[in-house]
């Protein structure tokens, strides 16, 4: 499969339309706090801002590899490299009230969701003041402040978890949305469609985001589903669905607004299949013999920093300056995460069963 | 149990824990009981009957057959306030949950570096003896108490079936609750609690200075009948209900060993890697010097559970097995 | 709903024009053995026959209830009256060369099969003569001589070795079909999916039979899936699905062979919604609180075996005699497979370790 | 194991896996390996590299993510004649198809009646050890040695690496294989098997006369290091390698302690109903009056893996604990 298989998101009958909302205050507050953000609008401050997002996720992403190549952090760490604009797109759309729930691959979401990097950070390196206290490491990012679940190394793991926050939000009349990340291979999972099933059923305020990077570690999408349509199979549930072009950060961002709104308005869980494609390998483990070097070349034409900035300074938005601050604020960022991270403590050996149970004293039965 | 046979029957084990769940459902509205069934057919062993009409179908609410996606939205609803109930229909499809509770349920606590507790209550029928053979037969509670993270019970009684789901729901961390499908009948006068349940500890349900005979649900009825059959012949039988199988009560096991220096299991799962086996590695371990025989095991034949009603009479711990371990014991 | 909802099979774009066969052969051999049938016809002939089998297993059910009220038989037993046209049209349609697998409530499928009613009932009672040894009991009955593999008390459980049965036969290029029967609750269940993902992927030759009596036990189906069109969520896998009066024996076989003929001809999964009802509680233990008594009284005026026998009638092909002679036959047949059961052998208790590994002698590690 | 760290290395584990599948696909057409990556990719830990290029995408065959289902056609390919080989990728994973196996895989001979034997390997890697944190470090096959009609099988060194898979499909019964993650990169020099490995007798991998340390799979460098630092304390360790964890060999334990009159269970599993526990209870009551001291358990702490590599470290069984155990039942 190419990039020609885009295609812009489609209105599926029944679905609201997009309304202004100031639902974009979300996950921006850590941006937001170098500059004033105008109500949510698709101007130049605005895409400046998706800009900045993406980049601190491509940034921390390449740190990522130098560490790991260092054996600084550890374990099995998948980077998100090409995908950015999924993350950024969709977050963008959700409220601080809204849930988010991720998969393994969830260092963008978690930056994207307002995790500072340093808490990302320290977590990789299995320090106390990582986000999940050094226990989680890269797979297991969770912020309970920012109501992020994680962080769930078992492919479709989470999906059940946002039915079930979906639900509690629900009954206790909150107007929350829990949006739910995962890949296509999930897609194969029975629990996925468990869990599609008892969303559209019990029309559970969910955002079923399903990034399509085409591969499930090394198994193309035509070769683990018998359908590659996904946005259909979805819509088979009785769910909105929409595929959507996942490099196009600003069609991302507009067609999460447009199902958050739609979820908000009671019409129960929206799809959106989110094409895209990862840069990289699947994991830091994988030499990547799989994949034709020209396919992701291809890809890399693609690249959803560039098709931004691109547009952004053939509009006259962006200029060399621009990038160059943006970056030196990313790096200094970044660095001042590593120093942290290097810096920060680590667990004593004696709290090793702490967080077993919530009683203080037990662990071991 | 907490009646005699003799007695005019006032409860049953089921009334009980439908009685439980009733308060629960009453005295919480961030309660709600969820599973296959609960609603409008009563629960399948109708436990839950009668409470849809009371609590509504948002409360008391039936669900598709997806077991794992029901019970990891049970974990999810208790991430965000809830306080779940999910009813699993009986412990042989909790197979299909199995991955939402150890990888889940268990676990987020501790991944999350202490943010994310999970107060959800799940609960199962266990166990076999109504000849219904080899998938709905398992006794599986001891693998599930493998599992840090979560609670292990076991109620026996009238009383702990009556009492020990508020407990349950007012601990932060998952609780697992298993009934013996064989319990559900049994009646008796259901005396009023002392103190709130303490999901701590092993009862000692009769006291005895021979022999410890060690156990849990389904079982318990049988252990006390050995014991009865003991004392006719001057055997002195101490009867341990253990109730919590994780965390187990190593201090009730010690004490009634110390006393008795003998000890039987009893446990409805296959023999090996029972949780009889965890408790007699424990008691072996932790009570060497104070043992004067082997401890011994009395557990399922290793076998999938045969429809035949002799076979699976033959394949279960019977009265008569815990009977010849004590002999063997204490001879 | 109501018996509206019935549709007759609709042509699927892409599948084979019924051909003749003489496929039939297959489970009827039991019923063969009194009376000379003629190759595969539409015929009067035919009709008999499959008024037989579906008559064969109504009275066998009736036993059925007798023998577990008096406790002779016990476990759980889930009874097949009201969706007899599903197994007799289905099984009809297939060779002995084929393979089945079951579910729980499966009397119907195996008499069907030609699994003798002697062999059924002996199980049940938990005899050495049973089909399965007297070790499954109702819901397990096994026959590998007839390919027919059971009897899964796990909803669902049965799907994946539908698949795999399926797929040995396409890689020892065997022309087999293999038909598995679930109910509409396995439609919930994950396992479903993958499967159907699966056959779909690897265009596997599989009949999947998805009986629809409308409750997953006390639940009904609206209340247990989003979308109730499961012919339509089938496809959406990209397989060949019909819905199909599950009432009318002739409508199930005619959609049967033809999906037959399609798998054999390579043309992967197909998936059959059989649109029945349960004149009886889920099982014996079932107090059945859950449906309208006017509901079932509705579905009661469309028996299969009245739809039958009204259309013969009508024809001209069937009169009272007729009738009188097929009951008494299947009266004796069945007083036989009670006493045979009766009399039939216990296993001793010394063999309980049997059969739990194929070498002799083993049993507990 | 078969070769020592300073020698050429000749093979890994890895690769040993590897020749030992491709000879099984070559020598019988029923054989064919299917799993979630085993074709393009090569196998998630590269186990299976080269075979699709050699045996084609029907013989090699990759799998959507279906754990369930996949397994599940494993089982029924095997009752239609093939021999197949599934890989899940991980212990982990494994809970996903645990239904399967053990209502299916496990169970369909004895509900046949003894009609539907069921040949079938199953291969996962277990384990933890490489900061794969919680929802990636689990070692359940100690669960998978309660299940009553499969064999579990746990490769230690490279010859049982090699020769492990010939019998187990030979086997008319499912057999699951667990490969310790740790161990694929583990090398040396292959040494010619003597016979067919038999795979109902554990392996007794230095003999010794003070002290039995009983283990198997990825703990058993470990144990080998123990007894390396204990005969330099002029502790005599004997170290059983159980290879086989269903059925386990009584006969070799009970003679090894017959002889030490001591021993330690290392165990990765967490302690409370690991396979450990079933050790300890098999020595403690059937060698009771041979046992000096109480059986030692070394199994990992009752924790979720935590990411962090000195948590992680601390939560595992090490050379040191084995020491330290063995110098508590010795002294
Ligand atoms: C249940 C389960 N099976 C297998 C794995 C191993 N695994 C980890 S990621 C992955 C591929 C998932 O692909 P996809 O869902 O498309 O997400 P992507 O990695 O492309 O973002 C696999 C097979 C797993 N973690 N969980
Ligand atoms: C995995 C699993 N969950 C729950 C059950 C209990 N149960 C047995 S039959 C049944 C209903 C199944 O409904 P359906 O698939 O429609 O088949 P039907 O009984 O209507 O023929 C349930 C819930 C089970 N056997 N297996
Ligand atoms: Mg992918
Ligand atoms: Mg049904």
């Amino acid at each position: 499969m190419s990039p020609a298989h885009h295609t812009r998101p489609k209105k599926a009958p029944g679905t609201p339309k997009p309304t202004k909302t100031a639902a974009n205050k979300a996950a921006t507050s850590q941006r937001s706090s170098k500059t004033e953000i105008p109500a949510a609008g698709r101007g130049t401050v605005h895409r400046m801002d998706l800009l900045e997002a993406m980049l601190r996720i491509r940034r921390f992403e390449e740190r990522c590899v130098e560490l790991y190549s260092a054996a600084t952090i550890r374990g099995f760490v998948h980077l998100y490299i090409g995908e950015e604009a999924v993350a950024v797109g969709v977050c963008e759309a959700l409220t601080p009230e809204d849930a988010v729930v991720s998969t393994y691959r969830e260092h963008g979401h978690a930056l994207a969701r307002g995790i500072p990097a340093e808490a990302v950070m320290a977590e990789m390196y299995g320090r106390t003041t990582g986000c999940s206290g050094g226990r989680g490491g890269s797979m297991h990012l969770f912020d309970a402040s920012r109501r992020f679940y994680g962080g769930n190394a078992i492919v479709a793991g989470g999906l059940p978890l946002a039915a079930g926050l979906a639900l509690a939000d629900r009954m206790r009349e909150r107007t929350n949305v829990t949006c739910c990340f995962f890949g296509d291979g999930a897609f194969a999972e029975g629990e996925f469609h468990e869990t599609a099933n008892l969303a559209a059923l019990w029309k559970l305020p969910v955002l079923l985001v399903c990034e399509n990077n085409l591969y499930a570690m090394g198994t193309a999408l035509e070769r683990h589903e018998a359908q590659t349509d996904l946005a259909m199979r979805a819509a088979s549930y009785g769910m909105v669905a929409w595929a959507v072009d996942g490099m196009d950060v600003e069609a991302v961002e507009q067609a999460a607004r447009r199902a958050v709104e739609g979820i908000r308005a009671g019409t129960g869980p929206h799809f959106l299949e989110l094409r895209t494609y990862r840069f990289r390998a699947h994991s830091m483990y994988d030499p990547d013999r799989y994949r034709d070097k020209a396919e992701i070349e291809q890809w890399k034409d693609r690249d959803p920093i560039s098709l931004l900035t691109d547009r952004m300074r053939a509009n006259g938005e962006l200029d060399d300056e621009d990038v160059a601050r943006i970056e030196q604020r990313i790096t200094t960022e970044i660095d001042h995460a590593v120093e942290a991270a290097e810096q920060a403590p680590e667990e004593p050996v004696e709290n090793l069963l702490h967080h077993v149970t919530s009683s203080p004293a037990e662990g071991a039965s | 149990m907490g009646g005699d046979g003799t007695h005019e029957a006032k409860t049953t084990y089921r009334e009980a824990i439908r009685e439980a769940l009733r308060e629960a459902l009453r005295s919480d509205d961030r309660v709600f009981l969820m599973g296959e069934d609960v609603g409008r057919y009563g629960g399948c062993f109708g436990v839950s009957l009668g409470l849809l009409e009371e609590f509504g179908p948002e409360r008391v609410r039936d669900t598709p057959l997806s077991e794992s996606g029901f019970v990891g939205a049970g974990i999810g609803a208790a991430l965000a306030g809830m306080r779940p109930i999910v009813e699993i229909m009986t412990v042989n499809f909790s197979l299909l949950a199995l991955d939402q509770i150890l990888n889940n349920a268990a676990t987020l606590l501790h991944m999350s570096g202490g943010q994310l507790p999970v107060p959800l209550v799940i609960r199962m029928t266990t166990g076999a003896g109504r000849q219904l053979a080899a998938q709905h037969s398992h006794s599986l509670e001891g693998w599930y108490a493998h599992i840090p993270g979560i609670r292990v019970l076991a109620p026996a009684t009238l009383e702990d079936a009556r009492h020990m789901l508020a407990p349950a729901l007012a601990d932060p961390d998952p609780v697992l609750i298993f009934e013996h499908g064989s319990l559900y009948n049994v009646s008796g006068e259901l005396l009023p609690p002392a103190a709130p349940v303490d999901l701590d500890h092993a009862a000692i349900r009769r006291r005895g200075t021979d022999i410890s005979l060690i156990t849990y649900g389904g079982s318990l009825p049988k252990a006390l009948a050995a014991a009865d059959e003991l004392a006719a012949e001057g055997i002195s039988a101490e009867v341990i209900d253990l109730r919590t199988l994780r965390p187990l009560d190593d201090a009730a096991i010690t004490a009634s060993v110390a006393r008795t220096h003998r000890a039987v299991v009893i446990d409805e799962a296959w023999r090996t890697g029972s949780l009889a086996a965890e408790v007699s590695a424990r008691i072996a371990e932790g009570s060497f010097y104070e043992l004067d025989a082997p401890v011994e095991r009395v557990c399922s034949a290793e076998v999938p559970m045969p429809y035949a009603r002799r076979l699976e009479e033959a394949a279960l711990p019977q009265t008569a097995d815990i009977v010849a371990a004590a002999h063997r014991a204490v001879d």
